[in-house]
């Protein structure tokens, strides 16, 4: 295999226009991420796309598709079966100019590049001040409830966001998808994109290119007054759910998604907590030295005496992640958010 | 160690250290006293049986001997289960029984040989595409499946089969075999370890760390690496642009062998040298089986995407078992009836396998808690309790519901 | 190299019997954890030790200093220079019953075996059900305050306790040094053993073989009644000094070593902080996502209504750890912790 | 890309794709078009200027041409160069006015061979031993001393010296050199990345992911592997059982060299003729310099625990600067009076060093905050706030004692 690809389309794909929007159409978050990649490979001609089976299969979970026949093996190919290989050489080719986008084809398999992400990727714009950037994306799909055998249902953004140096986003929702993954590529840092895999086939009514809040913003996906929820990724769509159950039983729950796990939006969440006097925080990730050890510990520093009870947490327990027949057991549900919600004094 | 090396094939014996030093430079700078230095593989593969089912003569045996006609025929009673099971699981996965199934179909000479080499003490260390060399080694079909229906993690007692946990994470377990291996040496004991490998896993660190820590320790491991010429999707050619991956062998001045790995003869001839080799101090064999995977990667896979029927059509003229078969028919092992029971015995463990996953599990979803640590944490019995109430909620409930209805 | 050493002494070294303890003496941490791997060797045959440096060096920070020549290469020997392969073998050597004892030469020299520690390490008695056991102590030297150059100074906790199946713990002076490194030995569970490498040459006097509290109990170092000062590690003589400080200035600290990071001591914890109505928690990490954060998190969430104040955090920067030259301005210092305390309402 | 295929050294071309395949095997299974297919590496190695300063004859070249006295004579001005440098960053470092230092004393031919064979457009991925290298590419004494000084992490701009900061995780700079020349290749720029590695590092993970990866895309990469014997106190022979590090090439599909790499004449030869090859479209090439680290590790290794005095010494009578002393003095290029002159620039560039080190620099703490992320972070703000505030504080302090005083 040589990479020059001669026979590569030389065709520049313009993306659409911002001002002639296509029509609203019913797409999944795997459509949306396909087309953000598609659009960012035709605007910019430094975006380059590898990882394992994202060429001709167009990746385990299709985010790929079709990528590497419109673009060619130059763009879109497939690099050999090492993680760690994959951000090290995306690193060189970032230092040389291009922005990569690369695959994790699972979370867990992503351990085998900490070191890339941690000594190198996260650290080389502070180690060079500020001169050699290194505007990289690492998407990973993300957390259970798939029912995948062991090391398949991961939930590792607590490793990415203790990490300085990372940016660290996960969209819940198509639009989100689409414009968060578009930003994360413009962006001159590394940014770790969490997919969350089991919302991958969520539809809603989109018309793409969309452009939603910047990245590193939060946003109330639901308002309420007597506490907030807060979630991301994977568990956004159980907290409207909870709140949904709890406006039945006349509680007023506020849904903000983070969406930006690092940085975290103070000041949005801030203003929701300060309102409700309550918080609590959603995730797949087992419980100790979770995310939402941070959420609660940042929320209460800053809100403490707008709060009337401490932060709750409702999380995976503090466990490996169980076998596809036993992760019903394991993932935050609506019930146990409300029932958490039950154990403060109101 | 007062044991004797061993025999590792006799074309292929390893070369005394007749090389040329550099003048001035100190022996122990490049190479320690007991380095064997084989030729390079050749590029050709050792073959014993052609596709024909005929004897191969001549250099392409390397001198490797063909094993006695009762031994392939037992390797062949082995591969013909094999290929049964595989593919009623394949089907079972089909019917939504499990939640997913990495077929070894057309890889049954590999499979069965290293299992077949390998003595009770011995360690074996599967990836998750090894199953049917667990069911060879004697592990009963719920206890294997109960990892791919989604039960647990592992169903069975790896200390009971001396088989590791079928790995996930590629190349790591190749890792753990060296270390056993090292263990058993470091106490004298007589154990090899024999490891699987898929030919993209050998891109990963850990597979030439491993390569490398078991050269420098001279640990008693055989590392088996099925070259299917697929990881998913990606074709060899992407993978490696070496000649064969056994050609890595040499860098870690290590025995390396490039064999047809569809060829069950050649296989068992090859890593039955390298088990014993390793068994009396003679350190680790790299060993690449040249086969293909006739199945999707898994279930959720779609071939059609990256490779054409033709290719998968022309391996199908050069199926194992088909191959074995003749040879073992021309020589009038293989009769009519033995076929006829040796498929008997097949239906038997087809029909054993889905009436095990027929029945359903009853899982404890309390025991989640039992395995984390040796100790109880006091926060992690907080946790236990958690969800006790919370099922014992979900069943009152459900009887309400009952009573009610 | 051959492994097999004939020539190695047979010799059975007796650990000193615990009824009839040596003199006290003047020993460092670093002296305190060779005594602790000697008198493991010697007292269990499975008991081995390898790594990079760790045979006739004695390791970079001399650890395992005269081990090699004692017990010779099939007890205490140098491996290749692979981190994932020190791990990765253990595993399989443990497998087989030896417990290994290994080294990462550095805190972040231990990120190329991050998937080995997270999904086989952390994972396999939960695979097994038990089964198959992991009697393994990685002893990591972590942590800044020596003048390291980048890479030699981070404090990666974190990644540790929020890996489900881990044991992490962590000494701040010689005698635990001695007593918890038995233990761990002891332990069947996979134990993080987390040495603060610029305390390594603090001296106490101690006499061994000495047992302190089971590594999984905080110990509270000095009693105080106004404020619950949480420290471990490196920061446990910091956090001492500033309670002296504030004894000066009329404030009465409290200060806990929490000695076990995962396992959370709550209880010794909780009664402390009932006790003072305040608490306040130090690391050398960078904040955001750090330990402080569950432990904030975990006493807000039990003591809430005991609670005058938000648990403080005097913690690292949320910054890549500092060249040599600067890293004073970010080690958590005495004073910052009372400035710290200074912003509470009293 | 219409580019002709690079040269590697007459007696070491590639052979043409002759190797006897399977029967019945594809081609594409094991062997790309491409592959070419390189000789085992010799176990002698490389040399064309002996230790006696004589010129070597015959198959101990491999066929590489010695190259011309001016070229050898500017190669001994930077080996010169260097070694007083070197040298006089150790003396300022056992002063304590650096916080580390590894010294390369004894590997002048390595890394002053590697920097001379790029082109100002290539890029070099050097590791902390690597200094020399630096120095010689052009970096000033202050923006490479800056890091061991412990100011901040690197202190030139990679992109002005087209060098990547000084790698200490080992190997993972290999890879990113495997990058750069990729991305290079993609753009169609004429650029070869070249990376150092220890001995030592060669036993990671990313070093192999790292051939691995340069080989199948085909990057025009060169691998120089400074083996010196020992990473920190473990010698070559716990790090490897192979004959020699370039034997590693052949499991890559790629040209591996062993070189004697206290030979600049060899280590210029080989470099050169690779990193043309790189240029010219033909892939990358491992090369194994046999050298020897004079030195400590850094200023805190004790050397006397792991190494005898006698091998120092008997390597000290293997110098590489003197053996091309000899060789261009007998050659009449080197006359006292060029001598002369380089010498003293050696004293110009140390006394230089010594001034440059002298200095105390002027850090601001809050810098610290600067270059974390290219967009601000308000959390980040408030800590920079945080610290601003006690440095004034502090300053303050300062004042008011001064005053006082
Ligand atoms: C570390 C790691 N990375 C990625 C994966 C995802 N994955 C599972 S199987 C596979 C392909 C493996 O190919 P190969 O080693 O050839 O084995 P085969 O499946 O062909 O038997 C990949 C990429 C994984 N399991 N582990
Ligand atoms: C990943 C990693 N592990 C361990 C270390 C600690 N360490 C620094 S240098 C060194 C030895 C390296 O030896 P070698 O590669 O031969 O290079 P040399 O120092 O001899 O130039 C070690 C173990 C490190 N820097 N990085
Ligand atoms: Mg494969
Ligand atoms: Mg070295």
């Amino acid at each position: 295999m040589t990479l020059i690809d001669e026979t590569a389309p030389a065709v520049i794909h313009s993306p659409q226009a911002k001002n002639e929007p296509a029509a609203a159409t019913s797409i999944s978050i795997a459509g949306a991420l396909n087309a953000a990649l598609r659009d960012a490979l035709a605007e910019d001609p430094n975006v380059v796309v590898f990882g394992e089976d994202v060429g001709p299969l167009g990746g385990v979970f299709r985010i790929t598709d079709a990528l590497n026949a419109e673009f060619g093996e130059n763009r879109v190919w497939d690099s050999p079966l090492a993680e760690s290989g994959i951000v090290g050489t995306a690193i060189g080719m970032a230092m040389y100019g291009l922005r990569p986008v690369i695959e994790m084809q699972f979370d867990a398999f992503a351990y085998p590049a900490f070191e890339q992400i941690t000594s190198h990727l996260a650290k080389m714009r502070n180690r060079t001040k500020g001169r050699v950037t290194l505007p990289i994306v690492i998407r990973i799909p993300y957390a259970g409830g798939i029912g995948g055998v062991e090391h398949h249902s991961d939930s590792s953004e607590a490793y990415y966001t203790h990490t300085p140096g990372l940016t660290v986003v996960t969209p819940s929702n198509p639009a989100d998808a689409y414009s968060m993954l578009r930003e994360a590529i413009r962006s001159d840092d590394p940014v770790i994109f969490l997919e969350p895999k089991s919302r991958y086939w969520a539809k809603d009514t989109v018309s793409l290119p969309v452009e939603t809040p910047p990245m590193n913003r939060a946003v109330v996906l639901r308002e309420g007054t007597d506490v907030t929820l807060l979630a991301y990724g994977p568990t956004v769509k159980t907290a409207l759910h909870a709140a949904e159950l709890g406006a039945a039983e006349g509680l007023s729950i506020e849904v903000v998604d983070l969406r930006s796990l690092s940085p975290f939006d103070d000041e949005t969440v801030g203003a929701s907590v300060r309102k409700t006097s309550r918080a609590a925080i959603m995730h797949e990730a087992a419980q100790f030295g979770g995310y939402g050890a941070e959420v609660a510990a940042r929320v209460t520093e800053r809100q403490f005496f707008h709060l009337a009870a401490p932060v709750l947490r409702i999380t995976g327990f503090d466990i490996p992640f169980p076998s596809p027949k036993l992760e019903e057991h394991y993932l935050p549900t609506a019930e146990r958010v409300l029932a958490a919600l039950d154990t403060w004094e109101w | 160690m007062a044991r004797s090396f061993g025999r590792l094939g006799p074309s292929v014996a390893t070369l005394p250290r007749t090389i040329a030093r550099a003048l001035a430079v100190p022996e122990h700078c490049f190479m320690s006293d007991d380095v064997v230095v084989p030729p390079l593989p050749t590029t050709k593969p050792i073959r014993l049986i052609a596709e024909t089912g005929r004897a191969v003569k001549g250099a392409q045996t390397a001198g490797f001997a063909m094993p006695s006609v009762e031994t392939l025929l037992g390797l062949y009673r082995q591969m013909v289960l094999a290929r049964r099971f595989d593919a009623q699981v394949t089907a079972l996965t089909r019917q939504g029984r499990l939640a997913t199934y990495p077929s070894a179909l057309g890889q049954e000479a590999c499979e069965i040989a290293a299992v077949a080499s390998l003595a009770p003490n011995d360690w074996l260390f599967p990836t998750y595409r090894d199953t049917i060399a667990l069911l060879t080694r004697g592990v009963s079909p719920v206890e294997i499946l109960s990892f791919f229906r989604g039960d647990w993690h592992t169903g069975f007692d790896p200390h009971a089969h001396h088989i590791s946990p079928q790995s996930t994470p590629l190349a790591t377990q190749a890792l753990h075999a060296v270390g056993l291996a090292t263990a058993a040496k470091l106490k004298h004991d007589d154990v090899v370890a024999l490891t699987f490998l898929g030919d993209g896993s050998t891109s990963e660190g850990d597979a030439h760390e491993a390569f490398n820590f078991a050269s420098v320790w001279q640990s008693p491991t055989v590392f088996v690496i099925q070259n299917n010429q697929y990881a998913i999707s990606v074709p060899f050619s992407k993978q490696s642009h070496a000649r064969t991956l056994a050609d890595r062998a040499i860098g870690y001045g290590m025995p390396g062998y490039f064999v047809d790995g569809n060829d069950v003869a050649a296989m068992y001839a090859v890593i039955t040298a390298a088990v014993e080799r390793a068994r009396s101090g003679g350190g680790p064999t790299m060993i690449e089986g040249l086969t293909y995977r006739m199945e999707a990667h898994t279930n959720s896979d779609d071939p059609t995407r990256y490779r054409e029927k033709g290719e998968v059509a022309e391996w199908q003229g050069r199926d194992p078992v088909d191959r074995l078969e003749k040879y073992l028919t021309a020589a009038g092992a293989l009769t009519d009836d033995v076929r006829g029971s040796i498929a008997a015995d097949a239906e038997v463990l087809a029909a054993a396998t889905r009436g095990a996953m027929n029945e359903t599990p009853v899982l404890d979803p309390l025991e989640l808690f039992d395995h984390v640590y040796s100790a109880e944490r006091p926060a992690l019995l907080e946790q236990r309790a958690f969800l006790a109430h919370e099922l014992a909620q979900t069943e009152q409930t459900l009887t309400e519901m009952a009573g009610r209805a």
